[in-house]
């Protein structure tokens, strides 16, 4: 039976201890008008060899492409290392290290998960990690309202992702939690801060501010933090890790810092793999901490007065507090915190900073070839990251599905979500694109818009 | 030693990327980082040594009995990995269209209709990335079914004590009120007091069968009859649907709402906290209210359902499609059981609980709930053990370490005084758990004959009892160089 | 610098701890006119992620074939736990267990591959691997030799391998041994009893017994290990080793057994590769063991009489004995070892046995699918194990060739290597092909060959 | 405990394959085994925690500085092997042609290219499965150049006495009586013993350099013209060309054939005892008389060359291509290093050596070679302590396993009593070094303040000291039940 050890003598020998002459009989506390038959629609088991070769079989079937989506989920260079340690049994099929003196090994990789996060944000404390970085943002609002007390209602720029402010209104509006939305300036493509008057008066909790933003952009942070403070709210950041290895981070952003840093740990070591699993990083200061959802590890000392590391202020969690709990969170996505943990000390602030530098820059390039072509056009005047958005002369849609019949993915089409902005494409060169690949995505492009390049003496867009 | 006290400025590992020249161009000088971030420096050699040192601190299923009750640490495996990891399948973007990856989705979808299968529920979104999403997104679609009927005075969730933490919990951040339902000696829901709970304000109940005491909820069908009856929802927490696998359906049992822990029950790794799953199933009648993305046909092929086919959708609880990776490891792993594998996961974790169970009384350990057969679970109590000794349950766990097995989970069922939820699952064999006995008997030996042996467990695990309040007060969560 | 950890300060104190001023120095003793300048035609450094988008685009442009190929490399399915185990860190990156304390994985898994191995040719005693199959041939016939003393004749089947005779060849003809040639019954396949007459007073050293044989036939064993010692001879057996988990061991050919048995273990757990890494195995008689080649572990106590492994009887062996060894090997292949206990370890005796029933059914039935076509007929009529010469009714390479324009790997020619035998094939399906592949493999063959297939009323070949 | 005493009859594995029906058909009975081997019967689980269990038992360079000299355990990048096991390269048969396998060839061909790059050879055949086997390859290709000539007189080959083994047990394979060359006091060829060795009976002499001993042998080029002069050729043992990678190149110090150990020099992972790699690269006289297969370009792609365009060749050592993935690591790892990276691997080992070698003088222990550099390695002798204390260089390994490193490789060479033959490689940092010298002072300590601390080790390893000689003794070879 596979998986399952029992000879037919363990199994007599078992029953015999039990004291009972069959399986069956210990289902005998089960109603026997709820007792299942065959399971209709099961297939028949699969040897491993045989599922083997389906799954390689479909996946052979994708096949690979070559990839200029971002929007939230980056195709990154992850070091083999990663995977191949991640993936040991010690670290892959633990759980949850309850048991701290069995667990070091998990408990010290969080705490030191906890270290670089905190660093990278520069604010004080981090928890282990939540279920992704849009969950991460509805949990940072929960958080803030808390930590308010008197406002339930959040400002969410309409630059945020807009699956993250799906996901944040999901998680938050049973609890009478209102989200607002700020206006972006078309010009810029960032946050548009005349358009904060009009809340001044709304005693809002919180405001989030993204950098960069969805559409690439970088943000106004600093002025973004300094107004939420002077009204009162806490200002919570939604921020791209792999920036922060150049940007200012979150602690730093106006006189005071921002006070909650969440984002998606995706991009440090976690391949794409369809949608996840990824990681929702939070940190915030560090009085904050009591109101943080999800594990915290802590260092302290055994017996001999020995450092080791423990889960702590678990007075927070559902499993002491129940109902009156910071979150309901309780399985977390500590694998992937591992392999995130793997990445940045395999890379390094110089690594990690190299990384980003190559993103900008390819981006850049990228936008400076596809704007070559007649009727392309960057949307916004703002600077970006590794991310910009694209204005086409054409509708985006047929021009994606004609730029797949060359394995090309060719980006995000924002028609949907932001209509006001017409045929905008949002693009993304991470380090992982080559000079050959975006000349190859400028030439299938311009073919597919099928017209003339712009001579070299007009100027670009 | 951590990987900060490792570090050597300048030092690097071999990561390199080449950058084009001109590379900060555009970057704002206002916007840019004063200090590098605080990460370590260290040579890739360094990295792993220190990574592969770390994991042979931790104890796990690959190399420990690990019976921790509730979080069915089964074997898991290495097929499902392998095959979750093949260069196509990590390479995908959650933002490639449909077309792109018609064999992934082909997985996904196959995966929900077997999920329908299993639990007898109408339809399944694979959306919520945990256990504890799920319930969240179970209890949120209890409120909007309610809310489209009108019936909005439905304010109270109702939870039996004896619930894992996450259901009270997932209840309030949907805005409900928790009204606790007490436990009867024989570790049922106490049918007289949940009748007297039940009424116009009563939303749902929310119950995990078999129980977290380890017990198959026999009224359950009175049970439901009741909350129905009501104008409520009945709420199943599939935690610990190991134990019925192929045997009962939580839809036959009247459930209208479900959630799945993939990575309890299909068996996909914990990861050391995780990832999991937590799928939702519900009847036809909350089916239009299913978390978003679900995944549908379209012609030959299949698609991401969206809020243009579900308008009424509580919405969405991730950025993507859910524990995408997770999801493929608990496909392979139940197209490997089949149809006949998955009773026999029932089978003979019911078998093998019911053996330890028994073993375990023979050896002197109070069962919590002796009158009752075991599912997949079971609760030793040892409150005689400590009044007599002073060895606590926390002890006897500790103490499990030295003989080289994971502590089952200790004081939880909370209800139970210095309780053990001991879950060997099915993977374990008769020697595993006959070592597990033995080891159970001599620590009930030492504490008779040398309690101070036991209280200042563990002994052989690399450090010794580790301070927890210390760590609760002098709060110290992250490195700060010297 | 990629895996180098230094610091410039590291270098500079180092420097000063030697005493010298540059690394430079440090090659002071190399004289002038040796010292190399720029490594003409070595390319530049790439980083791990550029290596590893050569390295997928490589491997994709190779991409998947159906394959029916044999002749001494099986496709066996791999349970996915055989490499995640053998590749960890502790088994993958140590060496040979010299240090007997700090190598008890290695070592007990060595014990274990032994145990494994001489059960399965049920001889006494295994060493810890050699190279492949075809070097474990020639250094068993070198111990033959050596345990013989006077003779340096050893008598090779024409049925055996053609490169494993060729590598024996190789490796011997330094030493002045002779290899003759028995030839094989045209009819049957098998090696041609009646012409062993001819080699009565050659005193061969010893005679290799092939089984299954090249063709995938099997041999009379028992006739030709009885023969072996009635002339003085040592019987090598030539074993696959899926096959034994069936046939009768080497053990048991005979009134005596034979006296040395190896092979090629890729089948397992050890993938195809492209040709290796395998591994050779080799198990004899315990009277021989001394005249071994290679590594072989020993269990032995420890100072509290705990049981523990060490290498033993290492005075066979190049790094005591030096120019008197039994071989020069050194370096063996211990990974490969790994991967085949863990193999045996998860397929049992029972999944064993299945495998080589799956092998042996799958291709008695591409034989009947292939052979319904019409010019197409087994060549041989002696019993197969889970490979099968085919006569074709054109030359092979073409067909093959044109077989390859839908991705199947249609088996081994054998025209050059056996000319005798006309429009030859050597076909294999192993437990990894389905009724789907064979069907597949039929009817483009028989498209191929472009004849219209034989009614069901003629009889097949 | 052994896997076998987990077995039970009747367990199995998780592996199972579908049989068609009327499977042995064709097999007679007569051919048919009567008993099943005695394999293990465990469950999937068992296996994976008892193979798990036992690889904890391992030192190994992911987890400890291996300083095990003449071996080169150096860091190991987990890319090559993560790329090396790309699934279509894993799935290619060894008889699929090269037009279905011009990426895999393309890698192999670019292989021979840089090695000749970085040896200075004309031509490298990669079929040679281990140093061993290329030395076997050089010294029959010696063989092949001499016979081709009609020089059929020479029958000795000429091997210092610092030689590794492999050295002279090859030259036996090939038919040669080995003649041992003195070694002077600077660990240098004895020029004068040579020269009275060498005449017309000289095939060749077998040469490491740096040699054994970690010295640069700097007579070099004239100790290749007496072998020359005599009509010999030169041999070159790779196996230590880490210390002089883009430094120096053997062809340009007048070797004639040479191996180059892949597994050592360009860190394809040892592997608990191979697999390995051991390349021949050949003048462009010996070119003909290659082993089979040699990678050539075919037009624009690439092919095996077999006999028919090597008619000289000596023939084939294995029966297919070598040790393909063990040749595609190593590929991977010389592209990532690429021109200057060979050369740092130099720099950086000889660096670690010489500081290693000046600490340990520093720190009171005796140089074998003081008047030497380092090269990649070094030789340290315990011959004084061993009369002063007792303590051997054995003594002195095993205490080092206590104070996690592993031992360097001891008694070896043979010809400095006591020895510990040291190379700590590039890829470990100074703090590493240092650590390793604090070790080594300890045990210095010990020696001299509790000499059975120091020679009843080790005591922190899983096992205590093992009984050698009882092994040899009692064989115990393979397990018996009961
Ligand atoms: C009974 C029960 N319910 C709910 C949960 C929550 O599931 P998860 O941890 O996946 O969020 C758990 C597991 O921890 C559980 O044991
Ligand atoms: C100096 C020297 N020569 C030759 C060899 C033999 O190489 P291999 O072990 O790869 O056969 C070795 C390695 O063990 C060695 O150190």
């Amino acid at each position: 039976m596979p998986f399952i050890p029992h000879t037919e003598d363990d199994t007599r020998a078992m029953l015999a201890a039990i004291g009972v002459a069959a399986i069956d009989d210990l289902f005998d506390e089960i109603p026997r008008g709820l007792r299942a038959d065959a399971l209709a629609g099961m297939p028949p088991a699969l040897s491993e060899m045989e599922i083997a070769r389906l799954m390689h079989e479909r996946a052979a079937r994708d096949g690979t492409w070559l990839n200029f989506i971002g929007a939230g989920a980056y195709e990154h260079h992850i070091p083999a290392a990663v995977w191949q340690i991640a993936t040991r049994g010690e670290f892959y099929s633990a759980y949850t290290p309850y048991q701290a003196e069995a667990s070091q090994g998990t408990l010290q990789v969080l705490y030191e998960y906890q270290s670089m996060m905190a660093s990278l944000t520069a604010l004080d404390v981090s928890n282990a990690s939540l279920y992704d970085g849009a969950s991460a943002l509805a949990e940072a609002v929960l958080m803030a309202v808390r930590a308010h007390k008197s406002s339930r209602r959040v400002l969410v720029p309409r630059t945020v992702h807009p699956s993250w402010r799906k996901v944040a209104r999901t998680i938050v509006r049973n609890q009478g939690i209102e989200l607002l939305e700020i206006p972006f300036d078309p010009g810029t493509g960032a946050t548009a801060l005349e358009a904060l008057g009009r809340f001044r008066g709304s005693e809002p909790a919180a405001v989030v501010i993204p950098q960069p933003n969805f559409f690439g952009v970088l943000e106004p942070v600093d002025e973004l933090a300094d107004w939420a403070h002077a009204n009162g709210a806490l200002a919570i950041a939604a921020v791209n890790p792999t920036a922060l290895a150049l940007l200012k981070p979150p602690g730093e952003w106006g006189p005071q810092g921002a006070d909650i840093a969440v984002g998606d740990g995706q991009p440090l070591g976690v391949p794409l793999a369809g949608g996840g699993p990824y990681l929702g990083f939070m940190t915030c200061r560090k009085d904050l901490v009591r109101q943080m959802p999800g594990r915290i590890v802590g260092a302290t000392r055994d017996r001999d007065g020995r450092r080791g590391y423990v889960l702590t202020l678990q007075a927070r969690e559902q499993h002491i507090r129940r109902a009156k709990a910071t979150s309901n969170i309780c399985t977390n996505q500590g694998l992937m915190t591992t392999a995130a943990t793997l990445y940045l000390a395999l890379l390094g602030p110089a690594g990690l900073a190299e990384v980003a530098r190559a993103c900008h820059a390819n981006t850049l390039a990228l936008a400076a070839r596809l704007t070559r072509i007649r009727g392309v056009a960057r949307a916004f005047s703002g600077a970006i990251f590794h991310e910009v958005v694209l204005r086409l002369p054409v509708p985006v849609a047929p021009v994606l599905r004609a730029l797949r019949e060359h394995r090309i993915l060719g980006g995000c089409d924002l028609e949907q979500d932001y209509p006001e902005l017409g045929h905008a494409l949002l693009v993304c060169a991470t380090e992982t694109r080559t000079g050959d690949d975006i000349a190859r995505y400028g030439a299938e492009l311009e073919r597919v818009i099928g017209l003339p390049p712009r001579s070299a003496a007009e100027p670009g867009g | 030693m951590l990987i900060f006290e490792r570090s050597r400025p300048g030092r690097r590992g071999a990561v390199r990327v080449p950058v084009r020249p001109g590379n900060v161009a555009e970057i704002p000088r206002s916007q840019l980082r004063a200090r590098p971030p605080g990460l370590p420096e260290v040579s890739e050699l360094d990295a792993v040594r220190h990574y592969t040192g770390l994991s042979q601190r931790n104890f796990s299923i690959d190399t420990h009995f690990y019976p921790l009750g509730s979080c069915t640490m089964k074997y898991n495996p290495r097929a499902c990995n392998a095959l979750a990891m093949l260069p196509q399948f990590l390479a995908r973007h959650p933002g490639a269209p449909a077309d792109t990856g018609q064999g992934f989705l082909a997985c996904l979808f196959e995966l929900q209709e077997m999920l329908k299968s299993v639990t007898g529920m109408a339809q399944v979104s694979l959306a919520p990335m945990a256990g504890a999403q799920g319930e969240f997104a179970g209890v949120a679609m209890i409120r909007a079914y309610h809310d489209s009927r009108g019936d909005a005075a439905r304010d109270e969730i109702l939870v039996p004590d004896a619930a894992h933490g996450t259901n009270p919990a997932s209840a309030v951040m949907c805005g409900y009120r928790v009204r606790e339902i007490p436990t009867d000696a024989d570790g049922n829901v106490d049918v007289a007091a949940l009748g007297s709970a039940v009424g116009p304000r009563t939303a749902g109940l929310m119950l995990t069968n078999p129980s977290t005491l380890g017990v198959f909820e026999r009224h359950i069908v009175g049970i439901g009859n009741i909350v129905h009856g009501a104008g409520g929802l009945l709420y199943y927490d599939g935690a610990n649907l190991n134990a019925i696998l192929g045997r009962v359906k939580p839809g036959d049992m009247g459930f209208d709402v479900i959630h799945i822990n993939l990575h309890k029950t299909f068996s996909t790794p914990h990861g050391g906290g995780g990832p999991g799953a937590g799928p939702v199933g519900v009847t036809a009648a909350l089916a239009p209210f299913l978390p978003l993305p679900v995944i549908g046909q379209a012609g030959a092929g299949f698609r991401l359902l969206d809020e243009r086919d579900a308008p009424l959708t509580i919405g969405r609880l991730g950025a993507h499609l859910g524990n995408a990776g997770v999801l493929l490891r608990a496909y392979v792993y139940m197209r490997m059981l089949g149809a006949a594998g998955m009773r026999r996961v029932a089978d003979y974790s019911t078998l093998n609980a019911n053996y330890l169970m028994a073993e375990l009384r023979r050896a002197g350990f109070q069962i919590a709930f002796p009158g009752r057969r075991a599912t997949h679970e079971f609760v030793v109590t040892l409150k005689l053990l400590r009044d007599k000794t002073g060895v606590t349950a926390m002890d006897v766990a500790k103490r499990l370490l030295d003989k080289g097995c994971h502590a089952p989970t200790a004081y939880f069922p909370q209800l139970v005084p210095e309780s053990l939820l001991i879950e060997p699952t099915e993977t374990e064999s008769k020697e595993t758990l006959d070592a597990f006995v033995a080891a159970m008997k001599e620590i009930l030996e030492e504490a008779r004959r040398d309690p101070q042996l036991v209280k200042g467990a563990p002994h052989a695990t690399p450090l010794g009892r580790l301070d927890e309040a210390r760590a609760a007060r002098d709060l110290d969560l992250t490195w700060r160089p010297g």
